[in-house]
């Protein structure tokens, strides 16, 4: 699906951190055809819930990680024109200001690039196998699951059954 | 030939559980996702955490999986609350 | 509107080329409670309405178009949530694979975060001053606005309505 | 005192009339943008870019107006295309 005939890895899931700039540059290079791309930074809030966050630990489960994200890429390309995708989420212990994920989306036309990469996001939120553990100054807690977030995921459904289906 | 399963743990329900992973013998009967987790349920101290009544998702072979997923033996299946990554 | 105390240029116009990288860092930068950092880029295509495009010149109305990518930041400031929003667009003759335009704002959340970006692009090429005139094997052309852009804008318009009006 | 409204034109529509800006006298009877649009598209070749048929938009000082928006002397007006950055 990926038409550019290079395909380089669309999903990494490291301890790492990233360079933005280069991500987006990335998916633009080699073609003369791409017209916009849409990119999503995620970072660590010093605040949640009301609490203050010193820091936060990102547990997850290695093989299905890679393999949940690559299968929201495949979604995104098989229901829009997309040029290149890529996502980064990294794991183990981040702080305030720390970037946690990266989703960049290239296409022809802004459109396709803007709703792949909420897709993508909305999608990652609720499926991929990632669990953020908070320090506060009330001890450590894991970071409750929001209904904001299933209900962002479940648009994206509604979508398809108004489409082609 | 295996006659167990693979059952992974994590976040929280690791936590309450004690532990992050195990080899388990299918007991007789049991042949589903759902299935499993009752029976893993009625362990005892921290295994309520998988009990009806608790949030709960689970993965069969790295895929999400509902109940009602059909298990067998040599399957990783993985149990954890909902995820919160992003 | 801004909440960050120090308020840098929110538009700039200009013929030089930009650090996408550097820009979305600076949308972050000195603040803990950023989670969400969406942007846009939009890039020169070699290809338009089925024609080569060698290169293209972009026509705008110096002092009209700050004004107005200005209203439109305080339009998506007044609507989203926003700690900051950064939008850069080029004039000037540039060819395919050269970025056009920059559009970044930075949230506590990435609903407010996508929308705002998207708004801001959508309201940008309906209300920004700018034209494009292209290059191709067939002579100089200008490029005929799209009902598209129209109605991605007026969806916008709807919203408002629905909410508190 | 000034008599006179600045005109701008962008685009194609500044190649049809052969100029980017000029300093107009506002005729008696022109008082908003569309009258002075008319007035300007009666002025012969290259000016029916101005006509009622064609798909022409107006600032006034700098800002999008409709047909109905009313110029006074040492307004700026603008004509030109709809907009296609981005």
């Amino acid at each position: 699906m990926d038409r550019s005939g290079v395909e380089s890895a669309a999903v990494s899931v490291q301890q790492a951190d990233f360079d933005v700039g280069a991500e987006i540059d990335r998916l633009g290079a080699g073609r003369r055809d791409v017209g916009a791309i849409a990119s999503f930074v995620g970072l660590v809030r010093d605040v949640n819930d009301g609490s203050g966050v010193h820091a936060m630990t990102l547990e997850h489960y290695p093989g299905m990680t890679e393999r949940a994200l690559e299968e929201i890429v495949d979604q995104a390309k098989a229901r829009w024109a997309l040029f290149g995708v890529r996502v980064i989420h990294r794991y183990g212990r981040l702080e305030p200001t720390d970037r946690i994920v990266f989703v960049g989306v290239a296409s022809s036309h802004r459109g396709d690039a803007f709703a792949a990469c909420e897709f993508i996001m909305d999608y990652l939120k609720t499926r991929a196998p990632f669990w953020k553990r908070e320090e506060t100054p009330e001890g450590a807690r894991w970071v409750d699951a929001r209904e904001t977030d299933d209900s962002a995921a479940a648009r994206w459904d509604e979508g398809v059954a108004d489409g082609q289906g | 030939m295996t006659t167990t399963v693979k059952v992974l743990y994590f976040a929280s329900l690791r936590e309450a559980v004690g532990r992050s992973a195990e080899e388990f013998a299918l007991p007789a009967g049991v042949g589903t996702v759902g299935a499993l987790r009752a029976h893993l349920a009625e362990r005892g101290e921290g295994w309520q955490a998988l009990g009806a009544g608790r949030n709960v998702r689970a993965a069969l072979n790295q895929r999400m999986v509902g109940a009602e997923a059909a298990v067998a033996a040599g399957d990783e299946v993985a149990f954890f609350p909902p995820v919160t990554g992003g």
